[in-house]
């Protein structure tokens, strides 16, 4: 069940501003040209990863998209490998192979880092189903954009997945574009939780922008996977505050909608809440901060220290080393 | 070699399977009717009356999510052999094999790996035309992260499975299906075979035939049409496409200083040309004459057997190649 | 409207019947070698293509599988064209280079003929989008089976073609089985008409083995498109009376069950309503049989006498040939 | 030829579509983010606000699907042209690429055609790694039924869309996604090319480089630096992947006796495999040394710049490899 005691909504606005800074230090260093290739931006949508981590246990299964860093952070992937990842350094997440949209970690079973839209949701049934069939009670939770609603591999898995009773947990991370392409002109149904539901699994929608509504949505779906068998849908109505990628000039969203949607950004929501209960006041935000703030230096300390693979080991993974066990 | 038990290249894999289920409890089948309808080429019949619906698994029509789903399953621990019905239908499943199976171990820094193996019939020569005659294993074999394997005899039908089982990384089998009916002894206790090395089937001194697969038969009854000709024909079959093993092709085209190429490939960006690539590469100034290639022609398979057959190589195409080659003077 | 008169009625007799003794016959020359590669066989299904067929116009485009002799036969591809292609003959409809699971017939805007289960459907989508964009008031009815729907492909064109109102009408066989998979082993929703309402299209179910409740469909979905815009999905309970494919022992169906809906034989059924109205008697069905069974006769004829494509021709129309219009 | 406007690679590219629009109401541009977007590397900006959506319509994320729409429309008497984001993404599609398209004209026995044209980025280069990086231009070539053409320059960029609009097959056109900001002078009436033939870009005596695509102003560069040291590079530009004009390959190479090819896709089974399989058969004698292969590491291109940069063919590795052809001693 939600903690919602302040300690936890606390906790919740840490781990949001986790993120959020972060990825502005990102954006940064990519305008500095530390960091190349697509960068896609998970700001505004804070409390979709933050919300849902907290019902996962350490055992399940995180498989996400190429807007991952928030998931990856959240799922408690330490933010120095993130970052040296990020610039390419065999001290990276992965080993500098993989970029931003490429995070993976065994760790903390977070596979991935998918970059094809649609393309980790198999990947997420087939680690259900490898669970279910050695008795393991995981669930796998598997983050997706609404745009990949559109793609056959969906279908497929929410079908597969729902067929054979598979815990799986599908968080389609609804923030109304597919780069330019508005949920209405990708979706002949855009109620996204109905559409869910015609693969007779349960499945409902929750306000995106709001942590704790998401974390009680989470909470209550990965309860019913858990209990089992079968799927749960999760809907989450979010917003990207940011462009698709650092390429995007935007011009398929009017600057007000943008807007409208900041004034509701999950992180001021929460430190309004906890103003109000008298649970911060501007000396221990600015701590909280300062904290964040040294986590995300240290993360870019690391990266910068972290030191380029070798081009002796550019084949090297290509095919794993060793027998499998 | 104990004594040979009399068999099928459809019940080698068969017991292959059988073997690997009972061996290994992380192993599972799934596909598209292996189970209630007894399998599309009637390999997996009876396994799921031995082994259950729960490790041989009936899937809907969803290549691929179910290949993707083996993919998911393999880096979760189990040991999924995963069926497509015939690799006309790989196509639909190739964003999972190319962007995932194949690139995980390297994009993750080896954190993961994907010990699977997908099965799939390939080739021609049962008139189902063009959607259902496609030879893909050259066109895979391109992909790095992939192994690619073709067994043309019992012994290999039997014993990559085993191999491909413990092999950490995605290994895709690909029989041909008119091997299917191919019969004869293999010894009782076969066991695993190695799935990166091609194998001299046949030797001989004057001309080096390269082949795989469903050709194979092909090339051993050109090879004795040839013998009865004076032309003493090697025949290589190179087993695995990725990787493909340089130094066994190049040691026979050292011997044999001639080369003929036999692939039921398209012609144009076959395997037949990385082949001739690699002799190129590596043992240009051993060639006496140019590496010829009896390929499939350039069409969509046609339905009509004449015009099938005119499609395919055939025995008559390879010797009459081979000949070519050796009766070309340096 | 249907037209539910007794030359009406017997004019779907025929047209079942013409089906039914065309692959009666193809069955017997499989066995005989004459037919090669893979022969599905549409028995038992008739009254699906039968009934659907008279809703359309000539201008209409239809998109078939690889079970396909019944919709060619139905929608007017001759008979003659149709067996000399499963003799493999230059004089086939598809000159011998299609076999019976690609029946192509331009002049009836038959478009296939296809064999990737599920693979016409994104044709259909395109066949309406041209008509759409052309303002032309065409329909293009796709069939498919009930094991398509849990391809990609199926979701992906019900999402585009409601999305973009495209005139289509989805004709979903429903005949329990794909290969050996039961409906309830492939759909965590086995209500078809259900699932496709999810794409906000209308969907409905009819009985597939009674010959005028699917032409009403049909006439009904027909109208409903060409009224626009919008696709509409419709449902056919039916039922295959043979195997699979010429090679198919049926190990996953009970003896029952097939004899149970044999027993609803839709020839048989629409005869015995003709006979009760005192339409059709011993002699009038002995001289429908007959004249069937000449043109069935014909049929073989035309492919027997037919010549084969010189092998000069084999690559022939690999590429268009002349340039396009 | 008339003055030249200065123009971009992209530019081109986007008034090659804008006049096609303009000339040919059968013409519709279809793509993820073609429309509002203003396309994925904005090379359809501006074509929606001019055409409408009708004729520029963004789609959903139906790879699959949009492209079998684009078969179907094309069938339907449309000329479609259909933009898949990136190569990458056409894995997806691959089941109606090559089950449809390529074949509907041959297996209908010649009563359908499939006047379509598919354009996609290709090429790696901006550390967009293993997912967002292949080449797939010469692993497409492979198969009958299509064609496949990938402009290096800016006359082809805006002169083989027209063409291909006119092919009454499926053409499949590959823009290396670094070439899109290439600038030079384009004449303002160039119109279109044609797609059947390779061409010399650069003449030379001792050695022919053969390229394509992004590779080609690699190529060049080489050539440059080659002329310093006294090495006459001739560079040949294969402009078409299928069908491959030998004859302008084989010409060049019976002139310069030596060859190196320059291929991004990995190097096992690349279109440069087909390449030196066709000198062998063509020109055998004329060869000088063995033929030198400059390809991608066979590995999933990874994202950090030093070894993403070592896995693709720089200009230095095509230095070093003439160097060494033009060395050896026949
Ligand atoms: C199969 C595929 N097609 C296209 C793309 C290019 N692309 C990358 S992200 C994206 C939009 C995805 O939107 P959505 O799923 O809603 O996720 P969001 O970016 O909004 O988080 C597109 C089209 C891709 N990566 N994969
Ligand atoms: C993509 C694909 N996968 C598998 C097959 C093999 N196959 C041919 S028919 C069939 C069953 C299709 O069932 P359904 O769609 O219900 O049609 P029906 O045969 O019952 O008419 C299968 C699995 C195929 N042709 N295409
Ligand atoms: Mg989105
Ligand atoms: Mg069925």
């Amino acid at each position: 069940m939600p903690r919602h005691t302040e300690d936890h909504r606390l906790h919740l606005l840490r781990e949001m501003l986790r993120i959020r800074r972060f990825e502005e230090k990102s954006a940064e260093l990519y305008s500095a040209g530390k960091i190349r290739g697509f960068l896609h931006l998970y700001i505004g949508e804070e409390a979709v990863a933050a919300g849902v981590m907290q019902s996962l246990a350490p055992d399940d299964t995180v498989v996400a998209t190429y807007r991952e860093h928030g998931h990856a952070i959240a799922r408690g992937v330490g933010m120095g490998p993130l970052m040296a990842e990020m610039y390419g350094k065999a001290e990276g997440a992965s080993r500098g192979r993989g970029g931003s949209m490429h995070i993976f970690d065994a760790a903390t079973r977070f596979v991935g880092g998918n970059a094809i839209v649609g393309g980790g949701l198999p990947l997420a049934v087939g680690y259900a189903l490898a669970d279910r069939l050695r008795g393991d009670a995981r669930v796998t939770c598997c983050f997706f954009g609404e745009g990949a609603v559109a793609e056959g591999e969906f279908h497929e898995s929410m079908n597969l997945a729902a067929l054979w009773g598979l815990p799986v947990l599908f968080c389609c991370e609804n923030n109304l574009y597919a780069m330019g392409t508005a949920l209405q002109r990708s979706e002949s149904e855009t109620d996204l939780a109905l559409k869910a539901s015609a693969y007779g699994m349960p499945a409902w929608h929750v306000d995106g922008m709001d942590v704790e509504a998401v974390e009680a949505a989470a909470q209550r779906a990965v309860t019913t996977v858990r209990g089992g068998p079968g799927p749960v849908f999760l809907e989450m109505r979010t917003y990207r505050f940011r462009p698709h990628s650092m390429y995007d000039p935007e011009l398929y969203r009017p600057k007000e909608e943008v807007a409208a949607w900041k004034e509701r950004d999950p992180i001021s929501t929460v430190q309004a809440t906890l103003r109000e209960q008298g649970a911060l006041d501007n000396v221990a935000l600015e701590k909280l901060e300062d904290e964040v703030a040294r986590e995300v230096e240290a993360a870019v300390a690391f990266a910068e220290a972290a030191t380029l693979e070798s081009l002796d080991d550019l084949a090297r993974f290509v095919y794993a080393e060793g027998a499998a066990e | 070699m104990t004594t040979g038990v009399r068999t099928s290249y459809r019940e080698a894999i068969r017991s292959a399977l059988r073997e690997a289920l009972q061996r290994d409890p992380r192993v599972f089948v799934m596909g598209e009717d292996v189970g209630r309808y007894g399998g599309c080429y009637a390999v997996t019949k009876g396994l799921l009356e031995e082994f259950g619906p729960e490790r041989v698994r009936d899937t809907p029509l969803s290549e691929s999510t179910f290949v993707g789903a083996g993919i998911g399953a393999a880096m979760n621990g189990m040991r999924p052999i995963v069926e497509i019905m015939t690799c006309n239908f790989s196509l639909l499943a190739l964003d999972q094999i190319m962007n995932n199976a194949a690139t995980v171990s390297h994009m993750s820094g080896g954190q993961f790996s994907v010990p699977l193996v997908i099965r799939m019939a390939t080739g021609a020569g049962r008139q189902v035309a063009a959607q259902h005659s496609h030879s893909l294993e050259g066109w895979f074999a391109h992909v790095p992260g992939l192994k690619v394997v073709t067994p043309a005899t019992l012994e290999d039908a039997r014993g990559m499975l085993w191999t491909a089982l413990e092999d950490p990384n995605p290994v895709l089998i690909f029989e041909h299906a008119l091997l299917y009916n191919a019969e004869g002894e293999l010894p009782a206790d076969a066991g695993p075979v190695d799935i990166d090395t091609a194998r001299v089937r046949r030797e001989g001194r004057d001309v080096s035939i390269v082949t795989y697969g469903g050709s194979l038969p092909k090339a051993l009854a050109a090879a004795e049409e040839l013998a009865q000709a004076g032309v003493q024909a090697e025949v290589v079959d190179l087993r695995t496409l990725r990787p493909l093993d340089t130094g066994t092709i190049v040691a026979s085209v050292t011997k044999t200083h001639r080369a003929v190429i036999v692939d039921e490939g398209w012609r144009s960006g076959s395997i037949s040309a990385e082949v001739t690539a690699r002799l190129v590469e590596h043992c240009f100034y051993e060639l006496d004459a140019p590496v010829r290639r009896v390929c499939s022609a350039e069409v969509p398979t046609p339905y009509a057997k004449h015009m099938e057959d005119a499609a395919l190589p055939q025995v008559a195409d390879i010797v009459a190649a081979t000949q070519d080659a050796v009766s070309t003077v340096a």
